[in-house]
């Protein structure tokens, strides 16, 4: 075992012995060398999130055609770490009649909700927080304490908006929680596991291939839960100034912000562990667990790089047509396909591996045919309900 | 003592002051967000107990859905966002002797009883604890009936509910 | 390792302080809240019944799922009914609501 | 399958198929009468079945098929019900199978079945005919009945009664097929009930039938009473027959069997039309044709010999009882063979031929010639059966010529008839067969052997007897030939009869069948040393039917009976046919004579003795006096006396004690606890759930303390 091979374990096991040298009981040494564990991941996901606002300010200027930061440093590399400072001096606001425990409270676990993700995510084989078999419903349980926080937000904030955008991040999550669940059940049956590292393992043909249509349908839930445009309703600035973060100043909003963005990028990389093969890449993950993870964090940016773009040309949605879209369309979608693929995984349990992939494939296109038409007709009827004028779109357009 | 106990002592302690302040806070938001906390440490017990998945449906269901429910209708429910006067019934006291008999009674039973003092078994290797609750609710011979009978009340519920709260126009 | 007592005092404690919530809350959706710790304190029961019996017996932990169901729909139809009620008579003070008294 | 087990499945398809048809097909007439069909064809095949087995067996008297069941628990016993097979029920499962099965496809025909329905037909009556429009000319066609279904469910369940009967191996279960019977003969017999006459003779059969029914019952109490069973084999153990003959009983110092024998051949009486309860049968030609030939000929009728024929062994045990059977029997035969000869209606001279037949058997009983009574009993269902058939077969062409003619002519007399050879053939030689056969036509007919066997062994101790068949047969073969003559000899009389024509397949198949019958059925019983052709076929049925008593006479030879028998059968035969040879109208027939014609007045004397008073005590006595004048006088009286309690009851205790006491003051006093209990119910739940809690807590404290402590 050398470091290459194992970094952690080695790490681990070499603290361990300095601690025994130490004479600290059994116990009290493993605690300690999960929590060095902890904050050691904790950090480097920190520092991510600090790239990502970079990231993220770039790719929103090419998107509306402008240079973005590029004073500080290179490409103006140096602009996230200015933000920060920024945001560190400026007043801490609590406003009047907010309830000062929630009103503190809420951030910090907004935040914590994004870091509590990453205690199961596999950055590679042997690196992982902890690899629990029921990583699905996990990510499902911090999704809801992260919800938690925008109430306890919205609520202690004493502000009317604040309080709306509360209201509705809880009917968005509350609605789409639902679809997510059913498609995060698909690379489960067919993984026939809920551990986020057998998903990977499993995937020797990437899940991408076997049930496009779950991950668009996790891709657009993911977007809803995490309240980005179209699905921005908890803070859209145009309706109710900032939602509920309306009251938060200084380094309590960077904390909302930077929750926000380590949000999107781990639903990337969730994105990418359910249906993108993890970090796997056509075996280059053989080579090392730095470079696994190397991929996982690639293709994590590529989901996130994916909601960004969906972020920025897609108008804000009306919200009783957003849960509407929800249980009328998203979710009767997202059972069918968990029935489907259920029959036919059991169907094609023994064929070969080659069938069972063009099976998938086909079940899926199948149903993305039959979502397509009725799609068709209800936006037909739409129009003509809308504009009776207007006439109706033919097929292939 | 060793750290498992530890643990347990502190949860403990954690669950049964939140659940106090649960019952007694004034603020009903607060007492929400209290019973959040009484249920984490629920889950966390569940943890203990080696039951991991009971431990995060606890916080998917509980804290994900009803707890947040729970801070939903409060909401909808008040006239002003602030809770005055006492929120206990004038006969608190009342009810509060029979709770104390009723943990009482309890206790005293149990400390009759002689497997109270039973430690846990080994857990085999290799146990699949999800895996078998899976097989169970759905096993013909086990759970599956009240598993279908369950999903029926849900269904049930949710039609009842959307029904009750139905502002008819 | 601990003992099986530590978790059914805790338990029933936990059920007695949801019982002095029950009976003492003023306010509807405290009462309830005072139902889901009761529930909580059965559940706990349950699991570590489970895990101190029969570990292949999965029954404990069934039941533990089949009282989250139960719950949940508990909670939602109560809610509603809280919420209607309010619509209807602008309180959610139980005593307040004794229409059905001589 | 064991031949007991299908014993008692044989009469179960035509009960089935009664249920079925009345049930759910009625309104399907092809589907009623295949499935009756098919019962009774089910029922032939097994009846069958079992006869050949039968045949089979050696000594079947000795160990006959039988098996029971425990049906009635008495208070040590059981009553059991089963069936039994000796030689006397194979015998009577064939010729009923036979018949029942001709009858049967005769009726489809009979009911103009494939007919379109009738213009103007209803229900309860004969069908009318329908107008039909063919090749330009409309012209009348016989329409098919409207009760169609209605009657094949009632003949399965006659037939469903007939098989019972037979293979009962008990008097009870005998009993029960005999009444079924009774009823389905009233149900057919007023089968178009919208005739009066058909109505009042249905009742009148009924009526009469039930006065025999009522002693043969008490018979069979009595029975019953004296053996403590009612199963045949056990009733014929020697020991308890010898009991029976010894205990004497009051009536008429006649022994208990003696009696028994008496009260159960009352019932004989009355169910095969015998002297004075005769005059059922000849009103029962009012049903449909079918009918008269299966029950009224073929079947029921014979169902009362049969039974007599069973209980021989007990009623030969009184002499008295012998000849009180054999005079019943002679007397009837020469009675109803006179009235015979003067009817006009084609079907009542058949039906008092069968009377008088039917009283040839029992006086062959009565002579203990009981092997002679069998067979006859056996010959007679077949020719009389194929008569009656062929009779309907007549009436039926008859009604071909009326609807042809327009001209209302009574399709039965027969003196409208005539020349009807030529017009249907097989009707005729059919006709012809049966008729020779009753007659006794030597040699060739089955008739014939079987009364000359009945003549024969009345011949040496029954002068009486013997000399009164004689005279019967005599008269029988005449007004056969009378018959006949008037029927299908010489020229037509009316245009109806010139205009009649032949009948579908399905009424001639069954009368040639029959007609085989008629004559083959014969051979199984020459006597063995009969001069010629004696011993060349086997007297099997002799040794067949004989084996059921113990010792077996084969009557010895003499020539003056069989002489008898030739020339009163073909002297009848003869003056018949030089006496109608040329007759054209009732006029000119020398027997119309009134007190023929009028059946010796019997039923006006009937009338006058019994029916006239017992409407006056009825009508005037009973209903005027006693049930006007005293009871309801007493009725008023005692509900005056007892309103006037009741009012007095009311007032004084009713009003104050009850209601003003019980009534209003419990309401008051619950008024009054439930107004002070109120305030309890604060509408706050947790005061309630406090409260019950509490007293729970305390209970369960209690509890535990009583259980734990003590």
């Amino acid at each position: 075992m050398n470091l290459w091979a194992d970094p952690v374990n080695l790490a681990a096991r070499w603290m361990a012995g300095l601690l025994d040298g130490w004479g600290t009981p059994a116990w009290l040494s493993t605690l300690l060398i999960q929590l060095v564990g902890v904050v050691l991941l904790v950090s480097v996901m920190m520092v991510v999130d600090i790239l990502l606002v970079w990231v993220e300010r770039k790719v929103v200027a090419r998107f509306q055609d402008r240079l973005g930061p590029n004073r500080l440093g290179p490409f103006g590399i140096i602009q996230p770490f200015a933000d920060i400072i920024k945001l560190l001096i400026k007043e801490d606001i609590t406003p009047h009649g907010a309830d000062r425990v929630i009103y503190n409270l809420a951030p910090i676990l907004s935040l914590m909700s994004v870091l509590l993700l990453w205690a199961i995510v596999p950055l590679a084989p042997v690196i992982f927080g902890v690899d629990l078999n029921v990583g699905a419903l996990y990510i499902i349980a911090t999704g809801a304490i992260g919800t938690l926080a925008i109430i306890m937000a919205g609520w202690a904030s004493n502000n009317k908006y604040a309080l709306i955008g509360a209201f509705r991040q809880v009917a968005v999550l509350v609605s789409f929680e639902v679809p997510m669940i059913a498609t995060m059940l698909i690379p489960t049956i067919l993984a026939g596991s809920m551990g986020m590292n057998a998903i990977i393992q499993a995937q020797d043909v990437w899940y991408v291939v076997l049930a496009p249509l779950a991950a668009i349908i996790f891709m657009i839930a993911a977007i809803a839960e995490l309240g980005r445009s179209p699905f921005d309703l908890n803070e859209a600035e145009s309706e109710i100034v900032a939602g509920f973060h309306i009251e938060y100043t200084g380094m309590k909003f960077g904390l909302f912000y930077a929750g926000e963005l380590l949000h999107a990028f781990t639903f990337g990389g969730f994105w990418a562990i359910l249906f993108f093969g993890g970090y796997r890449l056509f075996g280059l993950e053989q080579l090392g667990p730095l470079v696994a993870a190397v991929i996982l964090l690639g293709k994590a940016l590529f989901g996130y790089w994916i909601i960004m773009w969906v972020r920025y040309t897609m108008m804000r949605v009306r919200i009783d047509r957003m849960l509407a879209f929800s249980w009328k369309f998203l979710t009767p979608l997202a059972f069918a396909l968990l029935l489907a693929t259920a029959l036919v995984n059991t169907l094609l349990r023994d064929a070969s591996a080659l069938i069972h992939a063009g099976g998938m494939l086909l079940t899926n296109v199948v149903a993305g045919a039959i979502v397509v038409q009725i799609l068709r007709r209800f936006g037909n009827r739409e129009r003509a309900r809308i504009r009776p004028s207007a006439r109706s779109v033919p097929a292939g357009q | 003592m060793n750290g498992t106990q530890l643990v347990f002592l502190g949860v403990g302690a954690v669950i049964l002051i939140s659940a106090l302040l649960v019952v007694t806070t004034r603020n009903l938001i607060h007492a929400a967000l209290w019973l959040i906390v009484t249920l984490f440490g629920v889950a966390i017990l569940y943890a203990l107990l080696n039951a991991g998945f009971l431990a995060v449906v606890q916080v998917v269901i509980y804290i994900g859905a009803i707890a947040i429910l729970f801070i939903f209708a409060v909401m909808l429910t008040r006239k002003e966002l602030r809770d005055r006067g006492p929120q206990l019934n004038p006969a608190w006291w009342l009810s509060a002797i029979v709770a104390a008999l009723t943990f009482g009674g309890l206790v005293w039973m149990l400390q009759g009883w002689s497997g109270l003092t039973r430690s846990a078994g080994e857990i085999p290797p290799g146990f699949d604890a999800v895996g078998a609750l899976g097989n169970a609710l759905i096993a013909p011979n086990a759970f599956v009936l009240p598993f279908e009978v369950a999903s029926v009340l849900l269904l049930a519920a949710l039609i009842g509910a959307v029904y009750v709260a139905f502002t008819r126009k | 390792m601990i003992p099986l007592s530590w978790f059914l005092i805790l338990s029933a404690g936990l059920f007695s302080i949801g019982l002095f919530g029950v009976l003492s809350r003023k306010n509807a959706i405290a009462i309830l809240l005072g139902v889901e710790l009761m529930l909580n304190a059965v559940n706990i029961n349950l699991v570590s019944f489970w895990r101190y019996g029969n570990i292949a017996d999965m029954a404990g932990q069934v039941f533990a799922i089949i009282v989250f169901a139960v719950a949940a729909a508990e909670v939602a139809v109560g809610l509603a009914l809280v919420i209607s009620v309010y619509r209807q008579r602008r309180t959610v003070i139980a005593d307040d609501l004794d229409m059905m008294k001589w | 399958m064991t031949t007991e087990t299908l014993i008692w499945l044989i009469p179960l398809p035509p009960l089935l198929a009664f249920f079925l048809i009345i049930l759910l097909t009625n309104r399907n007439k092809t589907l009623s009468h295949t499935i009756a069909l098919g019962a009774v064809l089910a029922a032939w095949v097994g009846a069958m079945v079992v006869f050949v087995r039968a045949l089979g067996i050696q000594e079947l008297a000795n160990e006959p098929f039988a098996s029971a069941v425990k049906w009635i628990p008495t208070a040590d016993t059981w009553l059991k019900v089963g069936v039994l097979v000796d030689p006397l029920a194979a015998i009577g499962l064939f010729f009923v199978a036979w018949t029942v099965l001709m009858i049967f496809v005769y009726s489809v025909g009979y009911h103009n079945f494939g007919q379109p329905p009738g213009d103007h037909d209803v229900p309860g009556l004969p069908p009318h005919g329908a107008m039909i429009e063919c090749g330009g000319h409309k012209h009348m066609v016989p329409s098919v009945e409207p009760m169609y279904s209605r009657f094949f469910a009632f003949i399965s369940l006659f037939a469903f009664g007939m098989f019972t009967l037979v293979i009962s191996d008990n008097l009870l279960t005998l009993f029960v097929g005999w009444e079924i019977m009774g009823l389905c003969s009233y149900l057919l017999i007023g089968f178009w009930y919208a005739k009066p006459s058909a109505r009042d003779a249905g009742v009148k059969a009924f009526m009469t039938t039930r006065v025999g029914d009522v002693f043969m019952l008490l018979g069979i109490a009595f029975v019953y009473s004296a053996t403590g069973t009612l199963s045949f084999h056990e009733i014929f153990e020697p020991q308890v027959l010898h009991t029976l003959a010894s205990v004497p009983t009051p009536i008429l110092g006649l022994s208990a069997a003696g009696l028994i024998g008496l009260l159960l051949f009352i019932g004989t009486i009355g169910k095969s039309a015998q002297f004075p309860l005769h005059v059922w049968l000849p009103d029962a030609m009012e049903g449909p044709t079918p009918v008269s030939a299966m029950i009224h000929a073929a079947t029921m009728v014979s169902a009362g010999v049969f039974m007599v024929v069973r209980i021989f062994p007990l009623l030969s045990l009184d002499p008295r009882t012998m000849a009180v059977v054999g005079f019943v029997g002679a007397f009837t035969a020469l009675f109803a063979a006179t009235i015979a000869v003067a009817q006009n209606d084609i079907k009542r001279v058949l039906a008092y031929s069968t009377i008088s037949q039917l009283g040839y058997m029992i006086a062959a009983l009565g002579a203990g010639a009981y092997v002679a009574a069998a067979f006859h009993l056996v010959t007679h269902a077949f020719f009389k059966a194929l008569l009656f058939l062929g009779s309907g077969s007549v009436i039926h062409g008859m009604e071909h010529g009326v609807l042809h003619t327009g001209k209302h002519t009574d399709a039965q007399d027969m003196f409208n008839m005539g020349g009807l050879r030529r017009k249907m053939p097989i009707t005729y030689w059919t006709f012809l067969i049966g008729g020779l056969a009753l007659s006794g036509f030597p040699l060739v007919t089955a008739g014939f052997w079987s009364k000359d066997e009945i003549l024969a062994s009345t011949f040496g101790g029954h002068m009486a007897v013997f000399v009164t068949l004689a005279i019967a047969a005599f008269l029988t073969a005449f007004y056969t030939m009378r018959q006949i003559t008037l029927t299908f000899l010489g020229d037509p009389r009316t245009d109806a009869a010139a205009h009649a024509q032949e009948s579908v397949w399905t009424m001639t198949l069954p009368l040639v069948v029959l007609s085989v019958f008629a004559v083959g059925i014969g051979w199984v019983g020459i006597p063995a040393h009969f001069p010629g052709i004696g011993g060349i076929v086997p007297n099997w049925f002799h040794h067949f039917a004989g084996s059921m008593l113990g010792e077996l006479h084969e009557v010895e030879f003499n020539w003056i009976p069989l002489a008898t028998s030739l020339v009163v059968a073909l002297g009848g035969l003869l003056v018949g046919w030089l006496a109608y040879r040329n007759v054209k109208s009732p006029a000119q027939d020398a027997l119309q004579i009134p007190i023929l014609k009028h059946k010796w007045y019997i039923d006006e004397i009937y009338s006058a003795l019994l029916i006239k008073p017992s409407i006056w005590i009825a009508e005037t006595l009973v209903y005027q006096i006693m049930d006007k004048g005293l009871i309801d006088g007493f009725l008023h009286l005692f509900g005056k006396g007892t309103a006037a309690i009741g009012s007095g009851l009311r007032n004084i205790i009713d009003k104050p004690v009850i209601n003003g006491f019980f009534g209003d003051g419990t309401a008051n006093a619950v008024q009054g606890v439930g107004r002070n209990l109120r305030p309890m119910q604060t509408g706050r739940i947790q005061q309630y759930m406090v409260v019950s809690l509490l007293i729970m807590l305390v209970l369960a404290g209690l509890a535990y303390f009583m259980l734990m402590k003590v």
